[in-house]
C-alpha cells in the first residue's frame, strides 16, 4: 500500500543534508584540488565523515552499531553532496558501505558476527568490493571472473579492476559467476591467491587509490558465499541507483561552478551568461540535474519500499551516465579555455563525470 | 519525506484514464487525424462531465479545518497531469477537442466574477492571445478595448486560437492603453456571434489536426463592459500582467504531459512491435552489450521517465501551494523538446512503419512538435529558466 | 589511378544545376503547396523535367537514347535541385531512372533491346522499382518478398510498400530473396499475381502517389531477373546515394527558408534572427547540410570511378537520414507556432524530411 | 569538376605520415602525457625539417607562367591539413610541441620582412595573445607597446601560450593607442631572455599535457623598435585588425584536422577493439537491424568523414586563392564539437577500457576537448557563421 508521493525532504532528511553539505564545504572543497594533485587524499576528511556514524548506524545493534537500519533515500542524499565535493571523496568516505550492507543485509548469522563489530570501531575501517574488469564493454552480468565449487571451498579465478582500496582493504567482495550467474564472495585480505597490483592510474578519481587485483585459485571457504543467487540482483540496483547519486552530485556541482562564472566573467562588455548560447547550457544543466536527482530518488524510494527496482534504477544509472557526460562537458565549455586548466575545478568535475556511464559499482545505497 | 514511488491512488487514476483513453480515443485517433478539422462527436460524452470546476467557496460558519483536510494533500493539479499523460497516450489533439475544457475556460474559472461565472461557466471558452505581429512576445499585443460607455470596442486579429470553431465565447487579449505597455493588457469575454468578431479561417496544421485552430478578426466589436476579467484599471505596474502570465504557470505542466503522453505512446509501441519480433527488455545489462533499438529504448525510457517526473513534481509544488514558476518551465522545456526527439527515434527504428499511416507512429511524430512550441516555445522555456537561476532581468538576459 | 580532388563544379555540372534549379524554380516553389494539399502534382511540370532529357540521355544511341552516359555527380546535383523543390516531386520526375539506369548497366542485350526504346519517346514513361517492406525495422538485406525458380520461370511471393506510381508503371523492377541474396527482377504490368492496392496514406510525399504492391505465386520468365548477385549491391549504394542527395536538398531547403524567416520576423523590438538559440541553430543547418552535400559527392564520386561505394554510400545516407531529421526539425522550431501551420513549407519539409532515415531506394544516381 | 575520392599522391602522403606517427608519436604518447611539460626529446629528429616555409620570391626575369605551374594545383593547405590529421592520431599534444612549428612561427613566415625573417626565421615561435581578462574578445587586449625611441617597452599579462617554456621567440599582440581599438592592435617579437619578459608558470590541464601552456607577463620590457611585425602605423580602419584575425582563417582548418585526427584514433580503436570480441562491421545494413556498438559506431564513422570533408575544403579553397573564412569556421565548428562527443561515446562503448590510463582511449577524450575551445570556440565559431549566412554584423548579432 503507497499511499502518498513527496517531492520534499523530511526533517531527518534536511538535517542529514545540510550535515553531510557542512562537512563537505568545511573539508573538501578547498582541499580537494590539492588532493587530486597529490594523488591522495586527507584520511583525516575521510574519518571525520566516518564520525558521522553513518556505517554504524546501519549495523544491528547486537554487533555493536547503532541499529537505525539503512535508508536507501537518505544515502542518495549523502553520496549527492560527498559527489558535490568529489567523487574520488564520495567513493572513498562510503566505502565500507559496500561491504557492510551486503553483510548485514546478505549475511548469515555466521557472517554478522564474524564481519560487523570490527565496522562498529572509532576508525575508519578499509573493506571494499570488488565488481570491474577491464575488458572491453564489459557487462557486469556477464563478468569473466569465475567460481567453482570443490569441496566444501569455492575457487575463484579471474582479474578485477578499479577495485578501491584493495592494498589495505581487510575484506572485499568479490563478483564471481557460478552457475549462471554473478554470486558474492567475501574475501579476506592476506588469502592464498589472491593478489593485489599496483596502484591504477586512470582517467579521474586521482584522489582514491584503485587497484587490479587478481584472483589465482583463489580459494575461501564454503561459508564465504554472501546470499544465494538472488544476492547480486539486490546488489546491483543498489549499487546502480549510488553511481546515479554520484553523478548528480558531480553534475550539481559542474552546474554551480559554471553558473558562477557566467554571471561573473566579462566579455564584450557584458557578462558571458547574458548571451543565450552560454545561457540556454546552464538552462538545461539546471533542469537535468533536476531530472537525475529525480529519477535517483525514484529508485531509492522503491528500494526503500522493498520493491523490485530493476528498472528504476537501471534508468537513473544509464540517465545519470548520459547526463553527466554532457553536463560536465558544458561546464569545461562554458570557461572556456579557464576549464580546460586544472586550477578550476570543472577540469576535474569533467574527467571523474566520464565514470559514471562506463563503471558499475563504486557505491552504494 | 521523499517517497516518488507512484502512490496507490494514482495507479487507480492511471488505470482508469487509461481505460478510457484505450476504448474511446485510440479507436478514432485516426479517424479524425484525417478528417481534419471535424468536430469528434464521440466526445459529446464528456460534454456532462465537469472537467474544470471551480473550489467551492466556504460557507459561513463552516470550519477551516474540517477532518477531511487533515488528511495528506492529494491536489488537483497532480490528477490533472496524471490524467492528460493518460488522454494523451490516447490522443493529444482528441484531448484539446473536449468540450468546454478550453485554455478561456480555466481563465474564467479563475478570475470570472459570480456574474460573469453564471453568463460563461457553462460555455465553451477559447482562448485568444497570438497575433500575427507576436509570438512568445505576449507584451506587444495590439489588439485594442476602447471603452465607450457601457461597452467596450475591440478591434484587432487573432492567430493561433485553439477550439476556434467549437467554442461559444472567446477570452480575448487585448489593450486598453498602449502606453502602458504590459500594464495595460486586459482579458475580454467575446461571444460567438457578436457583430464585428469573425473567424477567418481554420489553419491546416503539421500535427493534432483534430485540434480546430483558427484565426479571429475583431472590427469595431461591440462588447458589453461587464465582459472585462479581471480589474479594468490600468495600474502603474506590470503586477496585473504578471498576474495573467501567472496562469501560464498552470498550463506548463499541462502542456509537459501532453507530451510525455505521446512519447509514451510510441515508445511503448515500439517495444510491443519489437516484442514481437523476439526482442526482449530486461533492464539489466550493459548499453553497449545490446542491440541498437534496445539501447535507443532503454535511453528514451529513461528520458519519458524523467519528462514525467519533473511534470508530477512542478503540479505537486502547485498543490502544495509552493511557487512553481521555475519548475513548470523546467517540465515543458524538457517534455517539449524530448517528445519530439523521442517519436522520431521511435519512428526511424520502426522503419516503414514509422511512416506510414497505417499506424499511429507517424501520428506521434507529427502531434508531439508542438509541445515544443505551443504555450511558450522551448526558447523561451529555456529564458525563463536561465533569468531564473542566473538571476537576471529579461533586459540582462535576452 | 586518382589524380586529383575537386570540390568545384565543372562547366557542364554548374550549367546542368542552373537549369534544373531555374525549372523548379519556375514550376515547382509556388506550385507545391497546392499539388501537395491535392495529393497529386501537376504531370505537366514532370513533363518539362523529362523534357530536359536527363533520363533519355543514360540510354545508349543503338536503343534510341542520345547515348551520354549516365555520371552519378551529376544526378546527385540533379536530385539536390529537385527535392529542393520537393521530395515527392524529385522521386516522381527521376522515377523512370530507377528503372532505366539498372537496365543499361546490367540488363542483357535482349532486356535493353525489349525495354529501353519506350523510354526515348516524348513523353514521360512511369516505371518504378519496388524495394521497401511494411515491417517493422524493414532491412533491405533481407527483405521478405522471396524468388524461387521453377522451370524456367521465377515466381514472387511477398509485398512491398511505397512503390510510387505502381498503378500506372509499365514495368517494375522488384527486389526478392533468391539463394540468400536480394535479387533484381522485371515484372511487366498486368503480370498475373501482381496485384497494385490502394493508394497509400503517409506522413510525408503527399504530391506522390505510392502504392502497396502484392506478389502472389507471380510468375515471369526466367529471363526477367536483372543481373547476378551482385546485381542489389550495384543496386544499392546508387539508391542510398541518391537519398543522400534528396536529404541534402530537403535540408537546404528548410535552411534557406528559416534564415529568411528569421531575418524579416521581428520580435521583441528585433529580428529573432539577432538571438543566439536561433542564430546558432541557423549556422548548424548552414555547416551540416553542406557536410551532408560532401558526403553524398564523394559517394557519387567513388561510384563515377566505378570503386566499390558501399561504405560511402551507407554512410552518406545515415548521415543524411540524421542530419535531415534534425535540420528540418529546426526550421520548424525557428517558426514557431507559423512553423506548424501548413501554410509554410517547412512544414512539409519536416513531414518528408523523415522518410530519409527511414526508407530505401526512392530514387537512383 | 566534382572528385572527392582521396587522390592517390594524398594516399601516398597520408600512408607516408601514418607510418611516422604510429613509429614515433603513438609509442611516446602515453609517456609525455604524464610526465606533464617535459619536452619529448625524440621530437628533435623533427628539428631539421622544415615544417613551415615561406614560397620562394621570384627571380628577376624567371618567368610567372613556367611550365610547372600549368600543372594542376597542388596546395600546401591541402597536404598540411592531411599531415596533420595523421599526426593527431598518433598524438595531438605531441604536433604542438614540433619544434620550430608554433604558431609565432606562422606569423613570422607570413608578414615578417627579410632582416626580421633573418633574425627569426630559424627560431622555435610562440604566439601570445590572450589576456586574463579577454578570452575570444581579441579586441579588448591591454597590453601595451609605447614606443620610445629605438624601442618599444611592453606591459601586461599573457595567458594560455602554447610552447611558452620551449620558444625561443614569443610573437606578443599589444596595442600600441588604446584609444584606436582594433587598429591600435600590433605584433611583436619579443626574445627569450630580455629583461622584463618573465614566464610566469606553466599550466595544468585536462588534456593536451605533453603540450607547455604557459603565462608570460611582460614588465616594462624592452625590445628594439625593428620588432614590430607589419606595419607601425595606425590606421583609422580595422583593416589591420583584420588582417591579424585572418592568420585565424588558416589556423582554424588545421585544428579542424586536429580533432579529426583524434577522433578517427578513437573510433579506429574501438572498432578494432570490437572486432576481437567477434564483431563485425560490414557497412550494409539497416541502422535498427544491428547492435548497439555498430549503430553508434556506423554513425560515429559518417560524422568523422563529414569533419574531414568540410575541413578538406576550407583547405582545397585556400590552395586555390579562395576566401575561406566561413568555410573554415564550419570545419572547426564541426570537428570541434564532434570530437569531444565522439571519443566520449567511444570511451563510454570500451567500458573500463575506456577509462584506465593502460589504454588511449581515455587520453583521447581528454586530448579533444580543447579542440573545441581553442582557436575561438565552438560558440564563437558559431557567432561567425552564423553573421556571415544571415549577414548581420556584430552589432546585430552579439
Amino acid at each position: 500500500m503507497v499511499e502518498e508521493i513527496s517531492f520534499a525532504l523530511s526533517e531527518e532528511q534536511q538535517m542529514m543534508q545540510d550535515t553531510v553539505r557542512q562537512l563537505v564545504q568545511a573539508n573538501v572543497i578547498d582541499a580537494i584540488h590539492q588532493w587530486d594533485e597529490n594523488r591522495l587524499l586527507d584520511k583525516q576528511a575521510v574519518q571525520k565523515f566516518w564520525e558521522l556514524g553513518i556505517i554504524q548506524s546501519m549495523i544491528p545493534e547486537e554487533y555493536g552499531g547503532y541499529g537505525m537500519g539503512s535508508s536507501p533515500v537518505l544515502h542518495t542524499l549523502v553520496l549527492e553532496e560527498l559527489a558535490f565535493g568529489d567523487m574520488a571523496f564520495a567513493v572513498y568516505a562510503m566505502l565500507p558501505a559496500l561491504f557492510v550492507l551486503p553483510v548485514v543485509n546478505l549475511g548469515s548469522t555466521e557472517q554478522k558476527e564474524k564481519y560487523l563489530p570490527e565496522f562498529c570501531k572509532e576508525s575508519f575501517v578499509p573493506a571494499t568490493l570488488a565488481v570491474n574488469e577491464l575488458s572491453v564493454g564489459f557487462d557486469v552480468w556477464n563478468c569473466e571472473t569465475k567460481a567453482e565449487k570443490k569441496g566444501n571451498t569455492y575457487v575463484l579465478n579471474g582479474k578485477k579492476c578499479f577495485v578501491p582500496l584493495a592494498d589495505e582493504a581487510k575484506h572485499m567482495i568479490v563478483i564471481a559467476h557460478y552457475e549462471g550467474n554473478p554470486h558474492l564472495f567475501i574475501v579476506d585480505k592476506d588469502t592464498k591467491g589472491l593478489s593485489v597490483g599496483e596502484r591504477e592510474k586512470n582517467c579521474g578519481w586521482w584522489a582514491l587509490p584503485t587497484f587490479e587485483v587478481t584472483f589465482e585459485n583463489c580459494t575461501i571457504p564454503e561459508i564465504n558465499k554472501l546470499g544465494d543467487e538472488t544476492a547480486f540482483n539486490w546488489l546491483i540496483q543498489r549499487t546502480r541507483t549510488a553511481m546515479a547519486a554520484i553523478g548528480t552530485g558531480i553534475s550539481r556541482a559542474s552546474y554551480e561552478y559554471s553558473k558562477k562564472y557566467a554571471k561573473e566573467r566579462q566579455q564584450f562588455g557584458e557578462p558571458i551568461a547574458s548571451r543565450q548560447s552560454i545561457a540556454f547550457m546552464i538552462a538545461e544543466m539546471a533542469y537535468e540535474v533536476d531530472a537525475m536527482r529525480l529519477l535517483t530518488w525514484k529508485a531509492a524510494s522503491a528500494i526503500e519500499l522493498g520493491m523490485d527496482a530493476n528498472r528504476e534504477s537501471f534508468l537513473a544509472k544509464i540517465y545519470a551516465g548520459e547526463m553527466t557526460m554532457k553536463l560536465t562537458d558544458y561546464g569545461v565549455q562554458i570557461l572556456g579555455g579557464h576549464g580546460y586548466i586544472r586550477d578550476h575545478p570543472v577540469e576535474r568535475y569533467y574527467r571523474n563525470g566520464r565514470s559514471i556511464a562506463i563503471c558499475e559499482a563504486m557505491a552504494i545505497i | 519525506m521523499i517517497q516518488l514511488v507512484t502512490p496507490d491512488y494514482i495507479k487507480t487514476l492511471q488505470d482508469n484514464m487509461h481505460k478510457l483513453a484505450e476504448g474511446v480515443l485510440r479507436p478514432i485517433s485516426r479517424k479524425y487525424d484525417e478528417a481534419e478539422h471535424e468536430y469528434p462527436k464521440e466526445l459529446d460524452m464528456f460534454r456532462g462531465i465537469k472537467v474544470m470546476a471551480r473550489p467551492k467557496k466556504k460557507k459561513e460558519g463552516e470550519s477551516s479545518t474540517s477532518g477531511e483536510e487533515k488528511k495528506p494533500k492529494r491536489g488537483a493539479n497532480l490528477g490533472m497531469v496524471v490524467t492528460i499523460e493518460e488522454m494523451c497516450w490516447g490522443d493529444a489533439a482528441l484531448l484539446l477537442s473536449f468540450p468546454n475544457a478550453g485554455l478561456g475556460n480555466a481563465a474564467i474559472l479563475a478570475v470570472a466574477n459570480d456574474e460573469q461565472l453564471e453568463r460563461f461557466g457553462n460555455k465553451w471558452a477559447a482562448m485568444a492571445i497570438t497575433e500575427p505581429g507576436a509570438g512568445s512576445d505576449s507584451g506587444a499585443i495590439t489588439t485594442t478595448a476602447t471603452r465607450d460607455g457601457d461597452y467596450w470596442i475591440l478591434n484587432g486579429e487573432k492567430i493561433f486560437v485553439t477550439c476556434a470553431d467549437r467554442s461559444e465565447v472567446v477570452v480575448v487579449w487585448a489593450t486598453v492603453d498602449k502606453k502602458a505597455g504590459k500594464a495595460g493588457i486586459k482579458s475580454f469575454v467575446v461571444e460567438k456571434g457578436t457583430p464585428g468578431f469573425t473567424l477567418e479561417h481554420l489553419e491546416h496544421k503539421l500535427g493534432i489536426r483534430a485540434s480546430d485552430t483558427g484565426t479571429f478578426v475583431l472590427s469595431d466589436c461591440r462588447i458589453p463592459y461587464n465582459n472585462i476579467l479581471g480589474d479594468p484599471e490600468v495600474k502603474m505596474s506590470t503586477e496585473g500582467f504578471k498576474g495573467v502570465m501567472k496562469t501560464f504557470d498552470n498550463t506548463r505542466p499541462l502542456v509537459a504531459s501532453m507530451a510525455t503522453g505521446i512519447a509514451r505512446a510510441a515508445v511503448e509501441f515500439t517495444r510491443e512491435q519489437y516484442e514481437k519480433k523476439g526482442y526482449a527488455f530486461d533492464y539489466k545489462k550493459n548499453l553497449s552489450n545490446v542491440s541498437a533499438v534496445e539501447r535507443e529504448w532503454y535511453l528514451m525510457d529513461a528520458n519519458v521517465e524523467a519528462m514525467r517526473l519533473l511534470t508530477w513534481r512542478a503540479a505537486w509544488m502547485a498543490d502544495n501551494n509552493q511557487f512553481n514558476n521555475l519548475e513548470a518551465s523546467m517540465a515543458k522545456a524538457k517534455a517539449g523538446r524530448y517528445a519530439t526527439l523521442i517519436t522520431q527515434r521511435c519512428s526511424e527504428l520502426l522503419g516503414p512503419v514509422g511512416y506510414s499511416t497505417q499506424y499511429l507512429a507517424e501520428k506521434w511524430m507529427r502531434d508531439s512538435k508542438i509541445m515544443d512550441i505551443f504555450e511558450g516555445t522551448g526558447q523561451i522555456q529555456h529564458l525563463i529558466i536561465a533569468r531564473n537561476v542566473l538571476e537576471m532581468s529579461s533586459k540582462e538576459l535576452k
